[in-house]
């Protein structure tokens, strides 16, 4: 998954960098089953890997994505965009291992019954309902503004 | 004996307007390039039939211009015809348009009675009438199966092969040939019928019939189909003559011309009862609806003929040696594919001194650059399929 | 006559269907064909076959030939006049009579202007070869097909049968 | 019958590890479609703490929010694409260095 | 058939989708969809109607019970001693399923039974069902008949979810639709810019009412803590609950009634929505858009009866817009030349009965008169549709293309003039007994002013509709076309509510010892008691009385003209009028007779200054207050924006431009270069934070 | 899982599952192959297929060719993408494998008995389109360019209606889990009457035709099969595939039929069960066989149309999907919602 995500940013081939994408989506919805939160996981693959990264790939043949691997894919801040974000996440571990250093998740049968999918339906409908309504709306809105953007005329 | 060069006229049509909304369309988006896409269909793409090669030019999926590249196939027929005697040369011109071969024999053999004065007896004249209508039929069900394997469908090719099957049983167990009979002769036929053809033609023709509503319920009935071929590649019919189209293209472009009906008269079609199917629409799907009612009343015409075949010989009196004397004739027919027409030149020798062939395919292609521009990449091949023609008809 | 089928209009979609389902309980029309076999028309031109003591080497089929596959040599040859006192004939021999099949059309003019019938097709077609220079048959082959050529059948009604 | 534990942290780690990586991406890439799939590595990172909060706090909610940054990143992909379709015709490049009208 | 009502609502919403669907490739265009659909739907309103009367009937112990036909023909026999005021106390059918929840708040859907739905939907789908036949042959040939046909469909759909409304949620849904579908309607043809208008006003107007409305539910539901329509009536009631919370909700209501109703001051738009295709107009007026206003003051009744005290008496808000209203729609009717517009006035007018009614705590009396008014107004409405359908060409010009139609159109005439005498309160029709019995409360209740202001809206509703019979029915015919009798599928419609319009108002007469409809419809179950005033016979003689006398004054004045012969020849040349100029003049003279005629009998100077009013001053206002926002706008704008905002901008603009240029290095317009800051910033800053906590 | 009478671990039981379901995958594709492509569709056609290949009918004939395949050599265009090439008929294959780890053939017999088993399915096999995507893009070659992009367009615009069906089904039974919508037919009951179970088809007849439209296009068979449309792009984005990878892709293409008609028909025609027979080890040895005759009838249904219709355009194609189909699927959940509440 690391090296997925280091893939995506360092891949001189822009089709590669989509692909290594999906290894990281994989991946993420491989932690999320781990961590039994299995809707989140199918979500994660039916909306990111089947919808977003083909759209992505999508996106890309259409700009005719060359085939062999470009170099200049990188501006002229590469190692100022490094050394921030080494920094970053430097700060980020730090920070995380310092908080919740011993913590653990413990995974049982109760957690599990509380990431069923009915308790998460539930809890969108219920509890959410109101944030649920807004991102449809926002949904709606991105919709007509992408086919507003991407119109030719 | 009137003047035998000029053709006939083509009646006035009129064209319908939105005929140009074609042409309107075409101008797609030309200020927004998006960097043209050129796709070589063919020579080998299985889209074409045979080796023709068409060069399009691709906005997206919309055709800028096609053009298509022809001549893989020449096989310079009207060169060779100037070495090779008159019986040689109908088993060279049997390979024009190889699948209706009958139907290419008729105006040279026509043509070369003409120059010698002699007239084939009546019931040779029926005999090869019938045998051109078999042709067409036998053309016309491949086309009618294989417009729907262009349009994806995988069954109705397979039910035109297997019906025509049996009319090429027909033109067999009359001359010996399935594809390439051979069998005119100047100042008649090879041979007569054989015994017991005339039952099993009638049979034959009610299978015909069958298809025909097979072909119509399960290809021109479908919904997609007719989704996929309906005003798609409109042939405006006066576009349609002027590039020279003919036969039921031109036919299913509302233009009511049928060489069969309006050329001058040849074989025995005057004596028949029939009538000359036009779609005013203009589309593929038009072309593909023409085509099988024509086939239909080709079956009515071999159904009518038997009836009426009369009994004689089938040889005119013939010299031996065949040399035919000087002068020149334009005869024209109508074949499946259109309008086919010789135009032979002879100096008392005995083979012909320059042939010129007119044939159908050619003049129908040519409309393609004027007919793809616009329409989409799968479109194309539709308008392909519905124009129908054979490589051979086009690079002779 | 009916023009189109009066049948009820189904949508196209279902009458579709019922048609390929209808083929489908009705049949296969293919001939498995090495272990059974179609008899083709007996006109159909499958191979010509060579009467070899009817040829008289006039070479005319050769010289007809559309595309020139027919190979002929022969020799003269003096005989015995046939009745006594006769003039010696001159009688032409048969060296070699080739059909290339692999450039043959099929076209049956050598048949066809054969003066003497020494020419004959016969409907058998199975002679392929595995190699393109096999199908060059030399006259033994070319009479062996004698074997299969039919007798000419009757003709149809209202033919005017030819004085033989 | 199911009983394990996980630390937390692992998760933590993963997901800031992830989420500069999307930051250097989106510092660093001139390809417009590139920034975009680091700001997914972005998201995605938040998603891993989101989930890994919700199991830690057996609460649901960090799961319902995750859904709704799917949700989220799903409509700007849309958007995002669109634009740099936008960037590619008008620029003939999907390079965002060429964005730079706004240079003062 | 009581439990599962939602099928009533429903099967016109399918018709809707189904018209809109598929409606264009059938053969009548969709009408058979909706006509059926709503036909069907009025069917089981009929069978809603019996269960519910079986119910009431069973519940008062008279009689076994049993089949729903038996215990209708119970129903028709007069009932002694049940008359005595036996509250009913049968308690509405309700189902519901909660919606969604939120934060413990309960958003429920479902249905709420009683008499009073069970009456309005009977209303509803019989006048719908009415419109729906009478419009195959009204509307045929229009360009966007299948679309009409749907919005009629959705029309009733919308207004009879509102009818079926447990909650005031769903009924706000109900209310909206309804709003938006007559939007809609009223602008059928709306590519003439007066259609479009009229609807947008329309549309407009109702929304400010609806303003108050909406927060008037919020209110009542941080009263009440409840959407639920029971809930709130029974917190009304109740001894807990809060006065004041209760009367700006009242009065936030009202104005929600006063926009959808059409009552002062904003009525403005009603007669303007007669620019819709007549059909809906009658829909609008008879059984939908205008009576769900007082459909709903019924509803909530204890909402107002405690909001306004009503049973303190005296004068109270409700009442006196409902007086207020009934005064000024009747006078404003009297100088319409358009024939449909005399209605809409007339309803307007009568729809503050009703609104009065409630408000003197009539509620019998004003959902009675709801009831008949839905039979006779639909009856006038398509009779004047008939009459422009068939005898003036398609317009609606009472002098100048009607008149002396009586003779063209028996049909049209006989129903017509039923319904007129039903809206003038002639005894034994169906007006008569429900305005009597307004009346006849009205002054029971210590409410004698209301009482007077009755007697006087009787009496000019009589001289009103009199003009407006006399100028279609009678006299010369004016118009240009070829009059003759409507298609049957107008004529029948016409028939059937003609019929209606006559026997309607028998359910519920007192002095035959019949008050079906008090036992029926009224509720007993979280309802105020109420006192229902006895049958008054010098009250009802007076009423008469004056609804005659206006006739005959008015009768004198417009037969006498006819007799005069001096007017007739003018009138005669006036048909020729258009010919030419000259007789302009004269036509103008005749005009201005009639209207002195009109101001020397019946006080016609106050309804044409009223009607200035109405159209300047009032409208004027409403435009006044729109203008007035624009001009502060583009006030602000210049003074505002351009001068001080834009000065600044550009001064600091300026300023900026030169520190600007130093810094423009940094400020490269690279999105990119502003995140590289962005970021490092965030991890400077919480590594900052962390160090220091 | 009781049922399993040794402990052995699961470890040992995840791997038997696996080996299971990766035979299942080319058995499933040779058995639909053989039966319908090359039997069905030759009868429908008056032919009558391969006979010779095994003796009996030309059973052996697909075997065969995936040996021939396997012997041919592996031909990658020279400006290929290599890896991405290579990887493509993979990705499509899993995606197929993955399906099946949830699809049910008694009641033991399932790898994994998801709680969100019918959602799960439908996203892997949605992975699919990235493998498709790949190879189109790796070739290097526009007619399998254009055919992959056609494809992406074709897969995404027909999830939509696909999942829309599903959810009808979802509603109906009240559970996401392939067993629980089993059983849930099994013991259902229509208008009271339960002698046949309650087979969703018969409730839910608007989404079953609508699943199986929505299949075919996700199969991308005909009338939906424009990215492989022979006559205009020869192939598709397979057109440069040879030897073994093409194997791939044909098993990839009839597994996922087989794993599609597999969901339908657990979805709509009760899976594995017969109603009134409940007794575990009984139906774990009927079960597959049940569920194998409802799938074949399933398949032969997909198969009919394929091999009946005519293939649409690319712009009819998404006007189907967005114009009907989808409305057709909301209005259907929205009914079906109405009925459940008020039932």
């Amino acid at each position: 998954m690391a090296g997925g995500a280091i893939g995506v940013v360092r891949s001189p081939n822009i089709v590669h960098a989509a692909l290594f994408l999906i290894v990281v989506l994989v991946g993420a919805a491989a932690q999320y089953i781990v961590l039994l939160a299995e809707f989140v996981g199918i979500t994660q693959f039916f909306i990111y890997i089947g919808a977003i990264a083909v759209l992505f790939l999508f996106g890309i043949m259409l700009t005719r994505a060359p085939m062999g691997s470009r170099t200049d894919f990188d501006n002229d801040q590469r190692w100022p965009a490094a050394i921030v974000a080494v920094f970053l996440a430097g700060v980020l571990v730090a920070l995380v291992v310092d908080a919740f250093g011993n913590d653990k998740i413990r995974l049982d049968d109760q957690l599990l019954e509380t990431s069923r999918t009915g308790p998460v339906g539930d809890s969108i409908f219920r509890n959410f309902v109101i944030p649920f309504e807004v991102v449809s709306m926002l949904l709606l809105a991105a919709l007509v503004g992408a086919v507003v953007i991407a119109r030719r005329d | 004996m009137t003047d035998t060069r000029t053709p006939a006229p083509l009646p006035e049509i009129e064209v319908p307007a939105e005929a140009w909304r074609h042409l309107a369309d075409a101008q797609v988006n030309v200020e927004l390039d998006t960097g043209d896409m050129i796709l070589n269909l063919g020579p080998q793409h299985p889209a074409t039939h045979g080796t023709l090669r068409l060069v399009v030019r691709l906005d997206g999926e919309r055709v800028i211009s096609a053009d298509p590249v022809i001549g893989y196939m020449h096989r310079g027929y009207e060169k060779l015809t100037e070495v090779r005697t008159y019986p040689q040369v109908t088993t060279l011109i049997n390979r024009i348009d190889w699948l209706s071969s009958f139907a290419n024999e008729v105006p040279f053999i026509h043509g070369a009675e003409l120059l010698m004065g002699i007239e084939a007896p009546p019931r040779a004249e029926y005999i090869r009438t019938i045998l051109t209508e078999l042709s067409r039929i036998a053309t016309f069900l491949l086309f009618l199966g294989e417009m729907g394997l262009q349009v994806g469908a995988l069954t109705p090719p397979f039910y035109g092969f297997r019906d025509r099957e049996h009319v090429l049983n027909l033109i067999e167990a009359v001359t010996g040939g399935r594809f390439h009979p051979n069998f005119n002769r100047i100042g008649g036929l090879k041979d007569d019928l054989p015994w017991g053809w005339i039952n099993e033609c009638r049979n034959t023709m009610k299978i015909v019939f069958d298809a025909c509503n097979t072909l119509e319920e399960l290809v021109a009935g479908n919904e997609i189909f007719e989704a996929r071929t309906r005003s798609i590649g409109i042939i405006p019919g006066d576009i349609g003559a002027a590039y020279g189209v003919s036969g039921s293209n031109l036919r299913a472009s509302g233009v009511d011309w049928d060489l069969r009906r309006d050329g001058k008269p040849y074989l025995v079609y005057n004596d028949l009862d029939w009538r000359v199917w036009t779609h005013p629409d203009g589309d593929s799907w038009s072309r593909y609806w023409v085509r099988l009612q024509e086939t239909r009343e080709s079956a009515r015409m071999v159904v009518q003929m038997l009836d009426g075949l009369p009994s004689g010989p089938i040889m005119a009196k013939v010299p031996r040696i065949i040399k035919v004397p000087e002068g020149e004739v334009w005869v024209e027919t109508e074949n499946p594919l259109g309008q086919m027409g010789y135009y032979v030149v002879s100096k008392g020798a005995t083979g012909p001194f320059r042939v010129k062939i007119r044939s159908a395919s050619f003049s129908n292609v040519s409309i393609l650059p004027w007919l793809l521009r616009g329409v989409y990449v799968p479109d194309i091949i539709t308008i392909l399929a519905g124009l129908y023609f054979i490589l051979g008809d086009i690079d002779r | 006559m009916a023009k189109t089928s009066k049948k009820p209009k189904l949508p196209g979609l279902v009458g579709g269907l019922g048609i390929t389902f209808k083929t489908m309980l009705k049949g296969a029309v293919t001939v498995q064909y090495p272990h059974e076999r179609e008899d083709p028309a007996p006109r159909a031109r499958g191979v010509i076959a060579l009467k070899e003591e009817n040829c008289t080497v006039c070479m005319l089929c050769a010289r007809q030939c559309p595309d020139w596959c027919i190979y002929i040599e022969g020799h003269k040859e003096k005989r015995p006049p046939r009745r006594e006192g006769g003039r010696e004939r001159t009688v032409s021999l048969l060296d070699r009579f080739d059909i290339d099949y692999a450039l043959c059309m099929y076209c049956g003019i050598c048949v066809e202007v054969c003066p003497f019938d020494a020419l004959f097709w016969s409907p058998e077609y199975e002679y392929s070869e595995p190699n393109i220079a096999q199908l060059l048959h030399d006259k033994d082959k070319l009479g062996e097909w004698m074997e299969s050529v039919p007798e000419p059948e009757p003709l149809e009604i209202g033919a005017e049968v030819k004085g033989k | 019958m199911l009983a394990a534990d996980v630390a937390l942290n692992q998760y933590l780690i993963l997901s800031a590890f992830l989420f500069c990586t999307g930051v250097y991406g989106v510092l660093a890439r001139r390809n417009g479609v590139l920034v975009l799939l680091s700001v997914e590595l972005m998201l995605n990172a938040v998603n891993i703490n989101l989930v890994a909060f919700s199991a830690f706090t057996r609460n649901i909610s960090g799961q319902v929010f995750a859904l709704f940054v799917i949700t989220i990143a799903a409509a700007e992909v849309g958007v995002g694409l669109a634009i740099v379709l936008l960037i590619y015709r008008n620029l003939r490049s999907p390079d965002l260095d060429r964005v730079d009208q706004l240079k003062g | 058939m009581l439990r599962n009502a939602w099928l009533i609502p429903l099967l016109p919403a399918i018709s809707f989708v189904l018209i809109l669907l598929v409606g264009k490739r059938l053969p009548r265009k969709g009408a058979e969809v909706g006509v059926g659909m709503v036909g069907a739907s009025f069917a089981l309103s009929c069978v809603a109607l019996v269960q519910w009367i079986q119910r009431v009937d069973d519940h008062e112990g008279s009689g076994g019970g049993g089949h729903a036909v038996r215990g209708l023909a119970k129903a028709l026999v007069p009932a002694q001693e049940a008359a005595e005021h036996g509250l009913p106390g049968v308690a509405a059918v309700t189902r519901s399923f909660t919606w969604w929840q939120n934060g413990g708040v309960k958003f429920d859907v479902g249905i709420q039974i009683d008499g009073l739905a069970v009456m309005m939907m009977f209303v509803v789908t019989f006048v719908s069902f009415m419109v729906h036949v009478y419009s195959t042959s009204y509307m045929e040939g229009d360009r966007r008949f299948t679309h009409f046909y749907a919005l009629l469909s959705l029309f009733t759909a919308s207004m009879l979810l509102l009818v079926v409304a447990n909650n005031t949620l769903e009924l706000l849904v109900g209310w909206e639709l309804v709003g938006l579908c007559s939007f809609v309607l009223i602008g059928h043809w709306w590519e003439e810019k007066p259609n479009s208008d009229a609807a947008v006003k329309a549309f407009l107007t109702t929304r400010t009412g609806d303003v108050g409305f909406m927060i008037g539910i919020i209110i009542i539901f941080f009263a009440a803590g409840t959407f639920d329509i029971n809930g709130i009536n029974e917190y009304a009631l109740s001894d807990g609950a809060n006065h004041t919370l209760l009367v700006v909700g009242a009065s936030c209501l009202l104005l929600g009634i006063i926009g959808k109703s059409g009552q002062f001051p904003l009525h403005t738009w009603l007669p303007d929505a007669m620019a819709g295709p007549t059909p809906v107009s009658a829909l609008i007026h008879a059984a939908t858009m205008v009576v769900a206003g007082v459909y709903f003051g019924a509803r909530l009744f204890p909402v107002f009866y405690e909001g306004f005290s009503i049973d303190a008496g005296g004068i109270n808000a409700m009442a006196l817009i409902g007086g207020i209203t009934i005064v000024i729609g009747a006078v404003l009717a009297f100088v319409q030349r358009d024939i449909k517009k005399v209605l809409a006035y007339s309803t307007i007018s009568q729809i503050g009965y009703m609104v009065m009614a409630l408000g003197v705590g009539a509620w019998v009396a004003a959902v009675f008169h709801l009831f008949t008014h839905a039979f006779f107004k639909a009856l006038l409405f398509l009779g004047a549709g008939s009459v422009s359908h068939s005898g003036s060409h398609h317009s609606f010009d009472m002098k100048n293309d009607m008149g002396g139609l009586r003779k063209h159109m028996p049909i049209t005439f006989w129903t017509f003039m039923i319904g007129s005498l039903a809206l003038a309160g002639i005894f034994p029709l169906a007006g008569f007994w429900s305005k009597d019995e307004i009346l006849a409360t009205a002054g029971h209740a210590d409410f004698e002013f209301f009482l007077v202001v009755g007697l006087l809206g009787a009496f000019m509703t009589a001289a009103y509709m009199t003009r407006c019979v006399y100028l279609t029915f009678f006299g010369e015919y004016r118009g240009h076309g070829q009059p003759h009798e409507s298609p049957p599928a107008i004529t029948v419609p016409l028939i059937a509510l003609a019929g209606l319009s006559v026997v309607a108002g028998l359910i519920n007469a007192a002095p035959l010892g019949i008050e079906k409809f008090t036992e029926w419809f009224e509720p007993g179950v979280a309802f105020p008691v109420l006192e229902h005033a006895d049958f008054n016979y010098t009250l009802a003689t007076v009423s008469v009385l004056t609804a005659l006398i206006g006739i005959g004054i008015a009768a004198y004045l417009w037969f006498q003209e006819e007799e005069l012969g001096a007017f007739k020849g003018l009138t005669q040349r006036n048909t020729l009028a258009h010919a030419g100029y000259a007789f302009l003049e004269n036509k103008y003279y005749l005009d201005a007779l009639y209207e002195n005629v009109i101001v020397a009998s019946i006080k016609g100077a106050i309804a044409n200054v009223s009607y200035w009013v109405n159209q300047h001053v009032i409208d004027g206002i409403v435009n006044a207050l729109g203008r007035g926002a624009t001009t502060v706008g583009r006030a602000t704008y210049d003074a505002l924006d351009q001068r001080a905002v834009d000065g600044a901008y550009n001064g600091i603009a300026e300023a900026t431009g030169d520190t600007g240029g130093l810094l423009r290095y940094v400020q490269s317009g690279r999105v990119q270069r502003y995140a590289l800051t962005l970021f490092a910033a965030v991890g400077a800053l919480s590594l900052a934070l962390w160090l220091v906590y | 899982m009781t049922s399993v009478a040794i402990d052995i671990g699961w470890g040992t039981i995840l791997s038997i599952k696996t080996v299971v379901v990766l035979a299942v995958i080319p058995a499933g594709a040779i058995i639909l192959g053989y039966t319908f492509l090359l039997k069905m569709m030759s009868h429908m056609q008056s032919r009558l297929g391969p006979m010779d290949p095994g003796g009996f009918h030309g059973w052996f004939q697909l075997i065969g060719d995936g040996i021939k395949f396997i012997q041919k050599e592996d031909v990658m265009p020279q400006r290929a993408d290599r890896r991405v090439f290579a990887l493509a008929p993979a990705v499509v294959v899993i995606a197929t494998f993955m399906v099946f780890v949830v699809i049910p053939a008694g009641p033991d017999l399932i790898v994994a008995d998801l709680d969100t088993g019918v959602f799960y399915a439908l996203a892997v096999s949605s992975l699919s389109v990235v493998g498709v995507l790949m190879a189109g893009w790796a070739s290097a070659n526009k007619f399998a360019l254009l055919g992959a992009l056609r494809a992406g367009a074709q897969l995404i615009a027909y999830e939509l209606p696909l999942l829309l069906a599903v959810v009808g089904v979802v509603v109906q039974a009240g559970t996401m889990s392939l067993q629980g919508i089993v059983a849930s037919q099994q013991n259902g009951e229509i208008f009271g009457w339960g002698g046949i179970g309650n087979p969703f088809v018969l409730t839910q007849i608007v989404g079953f035709a609508l699943f199986l439209v929505a299949a075919q296009a996700e199969l991308t068979q005909a009338p939906f099969d424009m990215p492989v449309a022979e006559s205009e792009l020869v192939s598709g984005y397979m057109v440069e595939y040879t030897g073994f990878r093409f194997l791939f892709f044909f098993i990839g293409e009839f597994g996922t039929a087989f794993a599609f008609a597999g969901l339908a028909a657990t979805l709509f025609l009760g899976g594995w069960s017969i109603p009134h027979v409940t007794d575990v080890p009984v139906m774990n040895v009927l079960g597959p066989l049940v569920l194998l005759a409802k799938v074949m009838f399933v398949a032969f249904v997909m198969f009919w149309a394929r091999f009946t219709y005519p293939r649409l355009r690319e712009d009819q194609l998404q006007a189907v999907a967005w114009k009907y189909l989808i409305p057709i699927g909301l209005a259907n959940i929205v009914l079906t919602g109405i009925l459940k509440v008020v039932f």
